[in-house]
């Protein structure tokens, strides 16, 4: 919802798989107004971070915390105010895009607005196909009705994994703006991308992973962007 | 095939042909053929059931034939593959058609004749598993839309469909049962009862040519339609 | 109200998704058929005995026809991660059970009606005390519904979802197949001596204590 | 030479991965035991009948068990789209084909040994024919493994694949289930008047024109 | 193989789904020594086309030739000759890397040879990783092992359906310095890419499609990727 202020806390997380860690101790602070890129080579534990903060996966240590002008949420009020968009894009795909929307709005907690519906499938791109199955839409579609979910939902937080992934030049630097009004109009938005040029574009932090741990914690635009891509490199393709 | 004129001049010609062979049978049945002793005007069940049953068979068979030509010839031709398609469906449906008729009035006559409408008897069994076989046949088809995959998955099944019968045929016969082989063990004495019996089946056998042509002549339309909804698609978009 | 809303949109979308595809329900009944075939060519010997075997026959293909929708209610939900659409949604988690309950319950019950007039048929079977029948057979779809439910969305993700299930849930049902079983018995005129009075109130007694265990259970269990 | 260390490439695979995972074994087998458990209970009111209906619950169970751990051996050619590496492959379809179905006919064989075991046990069944018994079960195995073969691999990609694929093939195998019945019936010894010679020389027949036609289809079929 | 002299080449190729057109007349020509960036928005028809020349999908106008040494190959001499990258990887999740790449050297016909696995493994970045099952592969690890069954797969020709996807940027890198290389050593590679700068560090020729048509057949390098991509400004996003 505008207007508030959001404030999501990860305190030294740990996640495990068998015997080997793959988030070891992370920890980060993140509000209102922040777009944090979660940057790290492959294997990092990108994914499994941004999964932990969207409460996808349970932390084996450590504690994530969401609170909301000030006041710690719990339960219903943390789910209300997180949305996601993660690999396996989270839409039905024997549905429509404008069904699947009606039907997230309503699962947020609003009464599905036909007129809204439409206005966010003429900004995802896909007005011509909002009545054709998911199923049938090539990768770079799918992305885009996914990201649908995220513009009817409400939330002040988003989490997206690497979320220009399949989208074309225009819908790329369309989403790269989008997420930077978003941010600017009060939300916190937490995204994982491997291209420098995003990350410079609209990232007002950086956040470098390596083997699950942060190893670097900095500014963002083009300069934060330059930094973190530097301490990536090197080492194996 | 003719899809033109000439295709539906045949099946005027052959629907008139089916008409009047059909009245011609119907008089014999009911005014020519005497009353049967035990089972009474149930036995006319007689005429329509084995009629039916006869030209179930003659369609699978053909059914089977045109699927291995669609095989054969998808690679080469692709006229000879869509005309052999359009014959394949509509001996599948006419067929199920037909084994809908046996279906119905076989249960119909045994609740009369043997006190039950169904019991698991070697012929009754061959009848169910043909008849699901070409259920499964047009379930396929229905499911693979215009899929040229799904199209020659149905195809090997109508040919499977061939060793399948026989193999089901011996396997029934080898347990007995109860249901009458009265004509082929040279039953039927009455002239009446024969006249009525050959009249039948070959009125059954003209409905069932009409009715295969005219649906093999729709398909062939409905596929030209596609065509030019394709070319419209083709040219405007 | 927000809950009832929620509750009627995960419930319309998958009553849209199988109208779209007709997948679940026809599989169940396609497969009940041939369930019932298949048994009654195995059966076959004994016409006779149809009375005897029938009713086991009936609530073996309930059993199976329902974990199989089961399952592929759930794949569903499973294809691109959707349960997760649900669970990471602020929609409550009772909510989210009975909405899916529900749903199996509707499918069970449409594929049932098929089936059982194919099983009266076939073995030609006369229901002498239809309210006892109708009744075992509610209940007891109910029981399916709310045990399936609950481990079909805590197994979703697991590796050997489709042994798991059965293997789970199997046997906290044995008991409600053997009181339908009984119930069944009598509802045909098989000459058995029970009370269908007694085991019919023992399913409404599974139904109601599993109704609130499970709806209590299924909130803690996967929300961790 | 080259065919071969690609067949055996496939079938190794197979193999390893389900040495790993041991998914499909244990599902088969767990769904068969539950099956008979299921049916014990359904069919128990007279034991001495055990004969009887023995060998028809041998048979439903070996083809239901049959077709799942066929549906689960292609899950995982249909995981990331694998199949297709297989068929983009200079692999020959007849090679793809006949390591698919020895596969299958491996897993069905491991599964229908704890199985049977179950069954005669739970059943009190004597094995009196070990023969006739075994061989109708090896002949009928290979049936099931073709058939199922082609058509699983067929309707990998179908939308209804769990419905179609029974669909499709229990037609096509009620005559092996009938002979299957039959020669086991004599093999436990029930009283009934069969020559299992013959039922066994009907299964040949049926494997041998089947393994042909299928293997033939397959290559005609897939690779339009 | 080195040294041989492949042409692919596209006549006239129509794909359809149901009554619309996927690809409409789709022609093109390309040779060892090409790489090729297919390119054009979201639902554009790329992967489409990408599939129709790997033979994933069977054109349902037009056909596909595939030249080698100026004759025309055929049958299992093709499937030899190309190896496809698609979106959803070709690659089995419950083997290791090392089995994967082993199993399918052996089904390209070659005997698997450990040293030459060991060493595509390095090059992929995943040789610490070899003996884990792909199922627990990060997105950008299965990636890498996927592009590890073309390294040993000894096809002439390579088609890539977004190759950089899940690729971190050293990755990436490498990526486009090899199939530079594959190229230059004789390969005809072609591949789809949302990246301007993707395309102009290795695409040796542009091709862009719009709506299932080509619409553009340009050179590659800096310039041509730039044509390209201004070809596709603009629209929603
Ligand atoms: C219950 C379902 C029944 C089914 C599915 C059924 C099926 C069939 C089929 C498939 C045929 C054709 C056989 C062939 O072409 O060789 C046939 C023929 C025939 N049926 Fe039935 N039937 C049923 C019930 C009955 C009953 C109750 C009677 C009479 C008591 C009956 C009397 C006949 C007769 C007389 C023929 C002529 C076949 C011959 O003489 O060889 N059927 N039936
Ligand atoms: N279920 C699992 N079991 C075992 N290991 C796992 C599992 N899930 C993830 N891992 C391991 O955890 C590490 C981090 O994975 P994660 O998906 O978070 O990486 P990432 O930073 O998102 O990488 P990418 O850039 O490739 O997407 C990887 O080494 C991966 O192999
Ligand atoms: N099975 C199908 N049924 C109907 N339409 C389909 C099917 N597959 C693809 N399409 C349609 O064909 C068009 C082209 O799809 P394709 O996947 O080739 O696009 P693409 O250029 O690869 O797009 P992207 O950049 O998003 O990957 C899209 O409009 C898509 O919706
Ligand atoms: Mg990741
Ligand atoms: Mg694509």
């Amino acid at each position: 919802m505008p207007g508030r202020t959001v404030e999501l806390r990860a305190e030294r997380v740990v996640r495990v798989a068998g015997r080997r860690h793959i988030l070891r101790d992370v920890s980060l602070a993140a509000a209102s107004g922040d777009l944090v890129a979660v940057l790290g080579r492959n294997g990092a534990g990108k994914t499994t971070l941004l999964s932990v903060l969207a409460g996808r996966q349970v932390p084996d240590g450590g504690r994530v915390v969401l609170t909301i002008d000030g006041r710690i949420a719990s339960g219903t009020a943390v789910r209300a105010a997180t949305a996601m968009l993660p690999h396996d894009l989270l839409i039905y795909p024997d549905l429509t895009a404008r069904e699947n929307l009606a039907f997230f709005m309503t699962l947020a907690g609003q009464a599905p607005d036909a007129g809204q519906i439409a206005s966010v499938l003429d900004r995802i791109g896909l007005a011509r196909d909002a009545d054709r199955v998911v199923r049938q839409f090539s990768r770079g579609m799918q992305q885009r009705a996914a990201l649908g979910r995220l513009l009817v939902s409400g939330a002040d937080v988003w989490i997206l994994d690497e979320p220009t992934t399949g989208l074309d030049e225009v819908g790329r630097r369309w989403l790269l703006g989008l997420l930077s009004d978003q941010v600017r109009s009060g939300r916190l938005v937490l995204m994982s991308s491997h291209h420098p040029s995003e990350v410079a574009s609209c990232a007002t932090r950086t956040l470098v992973l390596e083997s699950g741990r942060v190893v670097l914690d900095g500014p963002g635009g083009a300069d934060g962007a330059a930094a973190a891509f530097t301490r990536m490199d090197g080492g194996a393709p | 095939m003719a899809t033109g004129n000439l295709g539906i001049r045949i099946g005027i010609v052959l629907a008139a042909l089916a008409a009047a062979a059909v009245l011609v049978a119907l008089y014999l049945v009911f005014f020519v053929a005497p009353l049967e002793a035990t089972m009474g005007i149930v036995q006319k069940i007689f005429y329509f059931h084995v009629g039916s049953a006869i030209n179930m068979t003659v369609a699978f068979g053909v059914c089977a034939l045109a699927g291995a030509t669609y095989l054969v010839s998808r690679p080469m031709s692709a006229r000879v593959a869509s005309i052999a398609d359009a014959v394949g469906i509509a001996t599948a449906e006419v067929g199920v058609m037909l084994g809908a008729i046996v279906m119905v009035t076989g249960p119909l006559w045994a609740k009369v004749a043997w006190g039950t409408y169904w019991t698991w008897e070697p012929r009754l069994t061959l009848s169910l598993m043909v008849f699901l076989l070409f259920i499964a046949y047009l379930a396929l088809r229905a499911y693979a839309g215009t899929d040229r995959f799904g199209r020659g998955v149905a195809a090997g099944l109508s040919i499977l469909g061939l060793p399948g019968i026989y193999f089901i045929r011996v396997a029934v016969e080898r347990w007995g049962g109860a249901h009458p082989q009265v004509v082929y063990k040279g039953g039927l004495t009455h002239p009446g009862m024969r006249q009525a019996f050959f009249a039948s089946v070959i009125a059954m056998l003209l409905v069932t040519a009409t009715l295969v042509l005219l649906r093999a002549l729709i398909e062939r339309r409905r596929q030209q339609v596609d065509a030019l909804f394709l070319e419209i698609d083709r040219t405007t978009g | 109200m927000q809950a009832w809303r929620q509750f009627v949109a995960i419930v319309r979308k998958d009553l849209v998704v199988e109208f779209r595809t007709r997948e679940i329900l026809l599989t169940m009944a396609l497969f009940s058929m041939l369930l019932v075939i298949v048994f009654a060519f195995a059966f076959l010997s004994d016409p006779t005995r149809a009375r005897d075997y029938g009713p086991g026959i009936i609530w073996v293909t309930v059993l199976f026809a329902s974990t199989i929708g089961q399952n592929r209610l759930f794949d569903r939900e499973r294809e691109n991660g959707c349960l997760w659409s649900l669970l990471l949604s602020p929609t409550g988690a009772g909510t989210i059970f009975l909405a899916k309950a529900t749903t199996q319950f509707l499918f069970t019950v449409l594929m049932e009606l098929p089936t059982l007039l194919l099983i009266l048929v076939f073995f030609d079977l006369a229901v002498v005390r239809p309210g006892a029948f109708v009744g075992a057979l509610l209940l007891g779809t109910i029981a399916l519904s709310l045990v399936g439910t609950l481990f079909s969305a805590m197994l979703m993700n697991a590796r050997m979802k489709e042994v798991l299930l059965p293997l789970v849930t199997y046997p906290l049902l044995v008991p409600v197949v053997i009181a339908g079983v009984k119930v069944t018995s009598v509802a045909v005129g098989a000459p058995v001596a029970e009370d269908p009075e007694l085991w019919l109130r023992f399913l409404l007694g599974f139904d109601m204590i599993f109704a609130v265990a499970t709806w209590f259970l299924f909130g803690r269990m996967i929300r961790a």
